[in-house]
């Protein structure tokens, strides 16, 4: 998900970048010099996973998975996927370079909040495991699209409808990024649980 | 006639990477048939591992047939039916295996294949007895060490009932034990095969005639008695027989 | 599938100096995605041509980059010139298009086709090697560098880590539809991507303390001053700025 | 006395993987001399990975004392300068080569132990030139192929000077060609080092004695004569010299 260049106004860019700057620069002080491995080739598995294509009816759609990264990483989020970013825009050609801090927000905030809000939640029961994960999903997609949306807006009240559509397109994705989460959640806890980070107290 | 007869007959294939010139098979002959047991045994990038993905119609020849049971494949969707028949057991396990537990991945084939969930799990359950490692059933896959690995991937592929195998390099950083029971397994079953090993010994125990690759082409035995003879010594200590 | 094309070359872009190249690229976009003035960026857009001109890039192959920027660009086109307010140009079956929508359209079209041009041309060309070496030399915090590098190397590792375990899935009679078992098959596959990334992760660490890490990142490779660099920096700067300038005190 | 005669002594090493009860290495005791040359093979899953990885600190111990170049280390800080005197050869090179380029792998690990960027690349060059893989220098480390990897990472390891050398498995998936280039240059070293491998030949080729690796400890030579002798026989065709 994201804005393309040439679109968005310098102060709602500026803001972007600011956000991202702050959040990124944070992210790497709270990475240690023994963790900054895991994080990179996280990072990297971020960026493979995007290249996942599921199947919703005749269409298909890419995997986002920014709910997974949050989970995982917590604050230091925001410098994996500017890292994950920044490849993108080198190999696909995704975007440029104005709009990167605004598109670094739109992943990784709702990343880093579904990393504070849904992760005290596991390690309860399966069921609720897999609640949390799929509710990860779904709101990581969610609020990263209302930010993009009010990316928008911010920059001209005109562009309110074109919000509207993009919010809407995006209701499917949430739907398959919460179901695919939530499995991805129960897998990590049954097959690896080491790579979660629950808090050990 | 004789294309019917012939499980898998590949004729004139040639193969080059995507934007690479070199050509990895170069107008490539190769016929396996019912009760064929061959060995491949071949040097590092000779096209080893690009035969059987050939085969398996996933890298597309520039030129030549792939006629599989009979019928001449051309287009992807000629593909999908076979590869459930075609068992192919991957250089690297972990690149086989993504489902949490041991059974839940051997009963994904037969799932997919259509038979209900206890169906799947019954099969899956019987095929992991047969090779002798029913014990591992809820284990996790990717805990279990490489041999074991191994065993659990070729259950997954058994457990789809293929009519042919493909094996590439099974025994790859397998111990002796493990190897050994391969070898057993191997020579229990009734299905024809094409194995490619590094390993002379083990490609001996396990098969009737060893191919080579060499420039894109395949040697068959009488090519390479010769060059099979130098290679041996060159390795030093193992015998051979020149047959 | 990924491959850095661009990245190998002999043209007077590809000798400049990566931090140069970082630099140039950095006032150039900006200017141009504030720059709010229809001709202005129709200058903008030329430079970038010229710039891709000077790389001496394959016409097609850029635009094939291009290429989901152009998808996005559709939907700009339907959506906006009928949903912005202001005065109608044409009325289609009760549809009205609007004037101010067709030329914020426009503007957005020619802005952001040069902002990747721009990219394309002055970072696409170099390798990631490259461009960590650039942003080190810009003061990009090392650690930042380290997962840029880091991030890079295996990303290509972890690809065919996922393109065989989807070939493995494929074999085994998996076919992707619109249901729960095709999603949860996908979602052990992401799992076991992220999965293996984490326990490669912790060899790699080990590795590198073998190889006596103290917390430290070197770089080999050291670009000679050129001239060329900072004429380079220098002219793409006063056009930038001129052309800001213009912006403000005569249009 | 007899310590500082030793490069490598561990003395009753017990180690448990943290959230597992089973003891992978068992009060287990290794010494490694200087002009050592030792072959470990050992079954999948007995610990051989783990043992190297407690020599180097990676995997600490919960009893047991391990002693190299005479020092007794116990703290990670004790570690940190005794793990670039001995060089580990991973079981996987992905995950050893994690440079941009193959010359800047090469260095990382001299521009670590404090030498100029130009000493170290120049250090760096030399080894390549040493194991004939100079023209690779400039070649993107992912690109290259499995036996290209694994020299350059034997270079990489080589580069630091170490006094003696760590392999885990280095021949696993090569082909004979690269197989005898690897022969050819342990022979040619004039360091200890201490191998893992499941292949008895090229055990046989390059080194000296074969330990091997039971309920977490090892067994030499003279332990596993009969059960070496054993095994041989299992495995079929091999020759053995009963010495
Ligand atoms: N994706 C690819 N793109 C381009 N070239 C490739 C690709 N994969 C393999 N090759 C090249 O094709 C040749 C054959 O590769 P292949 O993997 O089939 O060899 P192999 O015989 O299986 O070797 P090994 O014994 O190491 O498994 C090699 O030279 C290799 O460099
Ligand atoms: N991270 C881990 N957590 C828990 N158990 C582990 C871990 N790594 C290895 N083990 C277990 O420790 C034992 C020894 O593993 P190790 O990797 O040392 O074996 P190995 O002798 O090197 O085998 P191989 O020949 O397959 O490389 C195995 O039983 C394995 O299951
Ligand atoms: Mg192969
Ligand atoms: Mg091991």
């Amino acid at each position: 998900m994201h804005i393309s260049e040439g679109v968005l106004s310098g102060p709602v860019l500026a803001a972007g970048a600011v956000i991202a700057v702050a959040g990124t620069s944070l992210g790497l002080k709270k990475i240690e010099y023994d963790r900054i491995v895991h994080v990179a080739i996280l990072a990297s598995a971020f960026f493979v996973a995007s290249l996942i294509h599921v199947n919703i009816g005749p269409a298909s759609v890419h995997l986002i998975l920014n709910g997974i990264v949050g989970l995982l990483l917590g604050v230091a989020a925001f410098p994996a996927i500017l890292t994950a970013l920044l490849l993108q825009s080198v190999f696909f050609q995704y975007g440029g370079l104005t709009a990167l801090g605004v598109n670094v927000v739109v992943m990784a905030v709702p990343a880093v909040l579904s990393h504070y809000l849904f992760l005290p939640l596991l390690g309860k029961s399966s069921t609720l495991n897999f609640t949390a994960g799929f509710l990860a999903g779904l709101f990581s997609i969610l609020f990263s699209s209302l930010l993009l949306g009010a990316a928008l807006w911010f920059t001209n009240h005109n562009f309110f409808e074109t919000s509207f559509a993009i919010i809407m397109a995006h209701i499917p994705v949430m739907i398959i990024e919460g179901i695919i989460t939530g499995f991805c959640v129960t897998f990590f806890l049954k097959v690896y649980p080491e790579i979660i980070p629950l808090r050990k107290k | 006639m004789n294309n019917i007869s012939s499980i898998i007959k590949l004729k004139d294939i040639t193969y080059f990477y995507p934007g690479s010139t070199k050509k990895v098979l170069d107008h490539l002959d190769l016929e396996i048939n019912p009760g064929d047991r061959i060995g491949m045994m071949a040097p590092n990038g000779s096209g080893k591992t690009t035969l059987l993905h050939t085969i398996m119609g996933l890298c597309k020849p520039a030129s030549g047939t792939i006629a599989i049971f009979g019928k001449v494949l051309t287009q992807e969707r000629d593909f999908l039916p076979v590869r459930s028949k075609i068992g192919l057991l991957f250089q690297d396990s972990d690149d086989q295996l993504f489902c949490p537990t041991v059974l839940d991945d051997v009963a994904f084939g037969p799932l997919n294949l259509g038979f209900s969930q206890k169906d799947a799990g019954d099969i899956a359950r019987n095929t992991l007895e047969k090779l002798g490692i029913l014990s591992f059933e809820h284990s996790i896959t990717h805990r279990l060490s490489g041999g074991q690995k191994r065993l659990v991937a070729l259950a997954a592929v058994l457990a789809m009932a293929p009519e042919v195998l493909l094996l590439d390099e099974p025994t790859a950083g397998l111990d002796n034990t493990v190897k050994n029971t391969l070898i057993h397994i191997l020579n229990g079953l009734d299905i024809s095969y094409f194995v490619i090993s590094h390993e002379f010994d083990f490609v001996k125990a396990v098969t009737d005639k060893i191919y080579s690759m060499e420039n894109g082409r395949i040697l068959t035995d009488n090519d390479i008695h010769i060059h099979r003879h130098e290679h041996v010594h060159k390795y030093g200590k193992q015998p051979h027989s020149h047959k | 599938m990924i491959e850095e094309k661009f990245a190998s070359g002999q043209s007077l872009i590809h000798q400049l100096d990566p931090k140069i190249r970082i630099l140039t690229s950095i006032v150039l976009s900006v200017a141009t995605a504030l720059c709010d003035h229809l001709y202005l960026a129709g200058i903008y857009f030329l430079i970038s041509i010229g710039l891709i001109l000077m790389a001496g890039l394959n016409g097609m192959d850029v635009l094939k980059r291009l290429k989901p920027l152009f998808w996005f660009l559709l939907m700009i086109w339907i959506i906006l010139p009928l949903s912005f307010d202001g005065e109608t140009m044409v009325r289609l079956y009760g549809l009205k298009l609007t004037a101010p929508g067709v030329i914020l359209c426009c503007k957005i079209t020619i802005k952001s086709i040069t902002i990747l041009l721009i990219f394309t041309a002055l970072i696409a060309t170099m390798t990631i090697a490259s461009l960590g070496n650039g942003l080190h030399r810009i003061h990009v915090p090392d650690k930042m560098v380290f997962l840029l590098l880091m991030s890079y190397r295996y990303i290509s590792v972890i690809e065919s880590e996922y393109k065989r375990l989807l070939r493995a899935a494929k074999f085994r009679g998996f076919t992707p539809k619109t249901n729960l078992h095709s999603y949860k098959t996908y979602a052990y596959l992401a799992g076991m991507l992220f999965v293996r990334a984490s326990v490669r992760a912790e060899r790699v660490y080990q590795a590198m303390l073998c190889r006596g890490f103290n917390q430290k990142f070197h770089t080999l490779d050291v670009y000679p001053s050129n001239r060329l660099n900072s004429k380079f920096l220098t002219g793409i700067s006063v056009a930038s700025l001129s052309l800001v300038i213009i912006e403000i005190f005569w249009v």
